[in-house]
């Protein structure tokens, strides 16, 4: 099991190799493959965070030592968010059996196993330019994805977000040559050991450069804009994914260099941290505000997604163990209420054939059981207590008021607020008594498993916080001291 | 005695009653026996370590939490009563939320720790909005923004006193903060200048529910008060003062039924606010006492006026009257309440005013202040059972007199609610001594207090009859305070609108805004 | 608008180059570096050092490398699936025919040579790859599609299959890594065939690996190429 | 090496005017291709070492540049293309749907 690391990586890619291959038993049957892979992948990687709150694991591609080689490290942390990866990620997939027609389904399911490998590489390594190589992959995944229904509207965000994207990812790449021309060599511990060889100026440049590319991943506030078009325009269970994980793994990427890489401290000193956390409340701000009166609900549900990133870069940003963990636990819960969200949306969606809410108007007494977990999720969201939104909102405010950033914990407030205003309008014109022109059923069951199991989880986590506590916790520790367990070189060097 | 963790669970299953059971005679019965259960419920203090990360639930009974929870029970249990006829037979849901309300109510009362007093706060804001929300869905909407961000102030305010105290503990907050939980708790209390949704949430939400926010949900702000900010006397005189005229004031112009009794709510709580400010016991009990009188007088008053709109359709005062012959029940414990709510003798009303007066004795400002209230009571009071009971417009003669009286839950539940006013007001040591724990001796039945009392009465009617025409319910809009809060939309819109016309959607201005904050970012690191 | 561009893009260059300049000149290799050129050869048998770290040391970039362009590929595949018209239909003039006809086996040996030699000389799995991409660009570009798509091997089902087995035969030898109790991607390691560095048959599992990304690679682009030009 | 690195920038600011300045998709992507190969240009050259050969041993050598940089180039320029390539496809798409290539044209989604 010491391969688990590489293994989680390469089993959801075998998966995508094998799909295109024109036997017939593999043509007809692509789907008993993709089960059978994210069976053993959701497994894998429970087993993985099982394995890595005992004690992380660090894997050497090709057995070379560390400055030689390409490092993976399964720490508490890593093994968290590749487990929160693949439960959300099973959860799509089983609802895109029912949910993506069988034209081009394929490659669809080719597609998302490659972003499901290369997103579980992101969190894994611990590699400069193997984190880019998996960023590309997950992004060229993404961009066609979110192109899948081939609408105008989708075509136009995929444009945006690639554009963006690929202007992003050459700036990660330039940020890590400058990184790697000073110190020469690209793994995150090495060069944490070797920041001081770097000149201050470029050092800085590079620090600029880094949050300026994941800037986009994460959508942070100027470059969020790629987002809402983005998530609003991609089939359901792939909305489900880029706002449940795909922008929180970009976070995650972005405070593993800050945190491991430049090391806090020193960011402190230059003020990056007040940065990052003023560009998460404007974050935070601004998307509540656009996400009030969007006639689109999946547009409105990605503007409250952009709002809950910028929650949780506050969080991460404050660099204390207590935001750490919030920050995470926050990622988990927003990842499943939202997942749950964009999955219900998407049922109901699909019933009413438009996402516009005034179309969707009385659907939610048509679908009782959609309209429940779609309320769960956005109970959750907004803070109601008892579902897991109230208690990692409570923990970001409490360290936030620990670390004395009175005004961040009143934009986090405000934006509840707004959150309140707009999902609430959207409960309600989803309530409303009159009965669409048609009588809509409840989708097959295939399709609303998983939205009933992300919002049952949302219920259980906020009623029985403490196994996901627990984990979260010990991820955040290890998320902070994830260099000492860098072992030093080993083998031949 | 039983055990409070049994209390909260026995609650708590009134939840899941109309899941479990179809039949509604069932569900009054079912609050009957949480408020046996809370009458006798152990006055201790307990934590259980397992509820919610990290803090454990503090569970802390004492003489406070106790008088609350009697009151508690006691209204939803009369409002499970009323609403078994009241409430449209389809909507069995409807006594699951009163069953969350009453489970997050008594949530907060027993909680001792501010998490889960705050987490009971927020869950009972939403179970009132899902109470409103399936009749009058915008105005549950708003309600529950308002409270929302109410109890946002208040988690802030939580938050604030963690870290400077260290603890969670519900006790006394430092003065520093005491003007975030002032805020906090007055939305939820609707203290004057956030009293603004008050009126149109009881106006327009199922009188059931009037009563309930009326008779317990705007106490429970008076609990925070209680609880964190005890000292606090002149501030709570002068709102206390303000908040009891202007009521009054505003109530007396009203047409609606409900919205006057709405501004009665903020007039009543007024007087239990400056028996707060009062600073000695006598005042601080008859606060109690007339919080308890309030919740039962004013819960019947709304639960009367709903039966009459019930049967009538309307609870517009013009289209009311002849209402005396026909449904005579609804109009004598009106009366009954119309008279408590005055402050005339027998009933309880008496008591508590009495006592209030007593303990603002030497202010003299307070004494002339309370009299005038009070006469304006008598006078807003005449207009409602004048104008909406007894009153003989000849247009709705053939229609009011054919009217039924109203089901039996909900006569059962006015006239139980009238004998309590009755007899609470014939024996005021029952509640002084047994519920509020108070250990006072006033004399109520002095001739000289009496006397003052009918003098008042007569003379309220007599000022009515020559100002009736003055007093006649007109269709006029008055506005309150909301009118600048809702100016403040538009604004708050426009800011909206420029700030989605930036994103043009134009890939062109996007990359711009990416590199301009590249460059930003850069020199700032620089 | 623009003015603000060139500003904004002023500042930025300014920045830069005020700021890049700082960074030292290196006279030395760094320590990972040196060790690569001090002990390259001895570690993976490659002589051409970029291609022992690209595909021993590094390998695992690639195989990422690698799954961009499958995944490339099979967005094309999924977003080009349905029939559209081709200019190129019939090719050019005869002489560019027969001229082509003699040029092919020259660049098809060529891209196999890059690709096989690709341990020993500059060269590998991916230049070659494209080279032979290239020619089937070429081939298109000459005789039209429907030829093409009849005639030779890279028709596109095809393609896509040898696409599936590059990444197969990638995955293959890095799972013989951990099968061998090795690492993944594993190289001299996992008891593959070492040879003297310089020979053609040398360097373990490099030149197979080669041979893997120059089919991924190949087959790639040109699926890319055709779903572009005119699909299935 | 202060004269690659004025290259270098001069050339990513062309890209960089490409990318920001010009409204056709086609031009922005070539831009986005120019700033890739300027960075590219930055990895190779601050890899180069004086006098160094290239890095395939032939044991005559006395320097050898960084292979590493190369190497990376190598990944990223494929990486880029396949990209790129990408790209090019979805604005194909794209005229076919708004039959432009401006960006000012190109905004159904907004606000």
């Amino acid at each position: 099991m010491i391969h688990l690391p590489v293994l989680l990586i390469i089993i959801p890619l075998m998966a995508a190799f094998a799909l295109p291959l024109s036997i017939p038993v593999i043509r007809r049957n692509y789907k008993v493959i993709i089960a059978a892979a994210s069976v053993i992948q959701f497994t894998l990687s429970i087993t993985a965070l099982v394995m890595s709150l005992q004690n992380p694991v660090q894997y050497q591609v090709g057995g070379w030592p560390v400055p030689l080689g390409i490092t993976l490290m399964l720490d508490a942390s890593s093994g968290f968010m590749t487990a929160f990866l693949s439960l959300l990620f099973v959860a799509a997939v089983t609802y895109s059996f029912s949910y993506i027609g069988r034209g081009k389904a394929r490659y669809y399911y080719v597609l998302l196993m490659i972003l499901w490998s290369s997103l579980t590489g992101m969190i894994l390594t611990s590699d400069l330019f193997n984190l880019i190589v998996f960023i590309e992959i997950s992004s060229v995944a993404a961009y066609s994805l979110v192109a899948y229904d081939e609408t105008s509207f989708a075509l136009e965000a995929t444009l945006k977000y690639m554009i963006l994207g690929t202007l992003g990812t050459t700036f990660i790449i330039f940020a890590t040559g400058i990184i790697y021309s000073s110190v020469g060599s690209l793994n995150i511990t090495d060069v944490s050991t070797q920041l001081h060889s770097v000149p201050a100026k470029p050092l800085n440049i590079s620090i600029a450069l880094y949050i300026a590319g994941f800037g986009v991943k994460t959508a942070l506030v100027p470059m969020h804009t790629w987002l809402a078009d983005a998530h609003s325009s991609a089939p359901a269970p792939i909305s489900a994914i880029l706002s449940g994980v795909f922008v929180k793994v970009g976070v995650f990427a972005l405070f593993k260099l800050m945190y491991n890489m430049y090391g806090w401290s020193m960011l402190t000193s230059l003020g990056i941290d007040r940065l990052l956390i003023n560009i998460g409340a404007a974050t935070a701000l601004l998307g509540g505000i656009m996400a009030v009166n969007q006639r689109d609900i999946k547009r409105m549900l990605a503007y409250s997604t952009i709002t809950q990133v910028g929650l949780i870069v506050m969080a991460l940003s404050l660099g204390t163990l207590q935001g750490l963990s919030a920050g995470f636990f926050h990622m988990f819960n927003h990842g499943i209420a939202k997942g749950s969200l964009f999955l219900s949306a998407g049922l109901m969606a699909r019933k009413a054939n438009s996402n516009e809410i005034q179309h969707l108007a009385g659907m939610g007494r048509c679908m009782p059981l959609t309209f429940f977990c779609f309320t769960v999720g956005a109970l959750s969201i907004v803070g109601i207590p008892l579902l897991n939104g109230f208690l990692s909102k409570w923990l970001i405010c409490s360290s936030l008021v620990s670390n004395g950033q009175i005004t961040h914990v009143i934009i986090l407030l405000l934006t509840s607020i707004i959150g309140v205003m707009y999902y609430l309008k959207v409960l309600q014109s989803l309530a409303l008594p009159q009965e669409p022109e048609f009588n809509h059923s409840e989708a097959s069951y295939k399709m609303y498993t998983p939205v009933v199991v992300l919002s049952a989880l949302c219920i259980i986590v906020g009623l029985l916080p403490y196994i996901p506590l627990t984990v979260i916790d010990r991820a955040a520790f290890d998320f902070l001291n994830l260099n000492e367990y860098i072992i030093s070189p080993i083998g031949r060097f | 005695m039983i055990n409070p963790v049994l209390l909260l669970i026995l609650s708590a299953t009134t939840i899941f009653l109309p899941l479990l059971i179809r039949k509604r005679v069932v569900f009054p019965f079912v609050f009957g026996i949480v408020f046996t259960a809370g009458l006798f419920v152990s006055k201790e203090v307990l934590t259980l370590p397992y509820w919610l990360y990290p803090y454990g639930w503090q569970i802390r009974i004492d003489a406070l939490s106790y008088f609350f929870l009697v009151l508690l029970t006691f209204l939803v249990f009369m409002v499970a009563l009323y609403s078994y006829s009241y409430i449209d037979k389809s909507d069995n849901a409807y006594f699951g939320w009163l069953g969350v309300f009453l489970t997050a109510s008594m949530g907060v009362i027993v909680s001792g720790d501010f998490l889960n007093f705050f987490i009971f706060w927020e869950l009972v804001a939403f179970a009132l909005y899902s109470l409103i929300k399936k009749n009058q869905p915008e105005v549950a909407h708003r309600y529950f923004i308002i409270q929302f961000s109410g109890a946002s102030v208040l988690l802030l305010g939580i938050l604030l006193y963690y870290s400077n105290t260290g603890h969670l503990l519900v006790g006394p907050v430092p003065g520093n903060l005491r003007f975030l939980f002032i805020l906090g708790l007055g939305v939820k209390g609707a203290i004057w200048g956030l009293h603004f949704w008050l009126p149109e949430a009881h106006t327009k939400a199922p009188s059931s529910v009037s009563c309930l926010l009326s008779g317990f949900v705007v106490k429970l702000g008076i609990y925070g008060f209680i609880r964190l900010i005890p000292d606090y006397n002149l501030f709570f005189l002068v709102l206390g003062g303000l908040m009891a005229l202007y009521g009054v004031v505003f109530a007396l112009f009203q047409h609606d039924a409900k919205t006057l009794l709405a501004y009665h709510t903020i007039s009543q709580l007024g007087y239990i606010i400056m028996g707060l400010g009062s600073g000695n016991i006598i005042g601080q009990t008859g606060a109690l006492y007339h919080l308890f009188n309030h919740a039962v007088f004013k819960g019947l008053l709304f639960l009367a006026v709903g039966a009459a709109g019930y049967r009538l359709g309307t609870r517009d005062l013009i289209k009311m009257g002849y209402l005396y012959k026909s449904m005579p029940v609804t109009t004598m414990t009106c009366l009954v309440a119309a008279l408590s709510i005055a402050g005339i003798a027998p009933f309880n009303g008496y008591i508590s005013k009495t006592l209030i007066k007593e303990g603002l004795y030497d202010i003299n400002l307070m004494k002339h202040l309370i009299t005038i209230v009070n006469y304006g009571t008598i006078l807003s009071f005449s207009k409602l059972m004048y104008y909406g009971f007894f009153n003989k417009p000849e247009e709705l003669k053939e229609k009011n007199n054919a009217l039924k009286e109203v089901p039996a839950g909900m006569t059962t539940a006015m006239i139980i609610m009238a004998s309590v006013c009755l007899v609470t007001g014939l024996m005021p040591q029952l509640l002084l001594n047994d519920i509020i724990f108070a250990d006072i001796s006033i004399s109520f039945w002095s001739f000289e207090k009496l006397s003052s009392n009918i003098y008042t009465l007569i003379l309220g009617l007599v000022i009515f009859y020559i100002g009736r025409n003055i007093l006649r319910p007109k269709h006029k809009v008055i506005n309150d305070i909301d009118y600048f809060y809702r100016s403040i939309v538009p604004f708050l819109s426009r800011f909206e609108i420029k700030i989605k016309s930036i994103h043009t959607g134009n890939l062109s201005h996007y990359l711009i805004w990416y590199v301009t904050f590249l460059v930003v970012i850069i020199l700032s690191i620089l | 608008m623009k003015y603000y561009c060139v500003l904004l893009i002023a500042v930025l260059s300014l920045v830069l180059f005020l700021s890049l300049q700082d960074i030292p000149v290196a006279q030395d290799l760094m320590p990972a570096s040196s060790h690569y050129v001090n002990s390259g050869v001895r570690d993976t048998g490659a002589t051409n050092l970029v291609n022992a770290i690209l595909f021993d040391y590094r390998g695992f970039d690639t195989l990422g490398e690698a799954t961009v362009i499958f995944a490339s590929a099979a967005a094309f595949k999924m977003l080009f699936s349905h029939k559209r018209i081709f200019s190129f239909r019939y090719g050019l003039s005869p002489i560019v025919k027969t001229g082509m006809g003699i040029y092919s086996p020259f660049i098809f040996i060529f891209g196999i040579y890059v690709i096989m030699a690709g341990h020993i000389s500059p060269g590998g799995g991916f230049q070659g790859g494209v080279i032979i991409a290239s020619l089937s660009i070429l081939l298109t570009l000459v005789y039209g599609l429907w030829y093409k798509v009849r005639r030779t091997v890279f028709s596109p089902a095809i393609s896509s299959n040898i696409e599936s087995i590059g990444g197969f035969l990638f995955l293959g030898i890095g799972l013989t890594g951990i099968l061998t109790g090795n690492y993944f991607l594993s190289n001299l390691d996992a008891g593959f065939f070492a040879g003297t560095p310089g020979h053609m048959f040398s360097a373990g599992s490099i030149p197979i690996l080669n041979i893997a990304s120059g089919l991924k690679v190949a087959a790639g682009l040109s699926i890319i190429f055709y779903s572009i030009a005119g699909g299935e | 090496m202060k004269f690659t690195l004025v290259f270098i920038i001069v050339i990513m600011s062309i890209g960089l005017y490409g990318v920001l300045a010009k409204d056709n998709l086609i031009k922005k992507v070539i831009g986005i291709s120019i700033m890739e190969g300027a960075v590219f240009l930055f990895l190779v050259s601050y890899g180069y070492r004086q006098d160094g050969a290239p890095p395939i041993i032939t044991g005559y050598e006395t320097r050898i540049v960084d292979p590493v940089p190369q190497a990376l180039t190598l990944t990223a320029i494929v990486i880029g293309a396949s990209t790129t390539a990408l790209m090019l496809g979805i604005i194909i798409k794209i005229f076919n749907n708004y039959k432009t290539l401006e960006t000012k044209e190109i905004r159904r989604l907004r606000g």
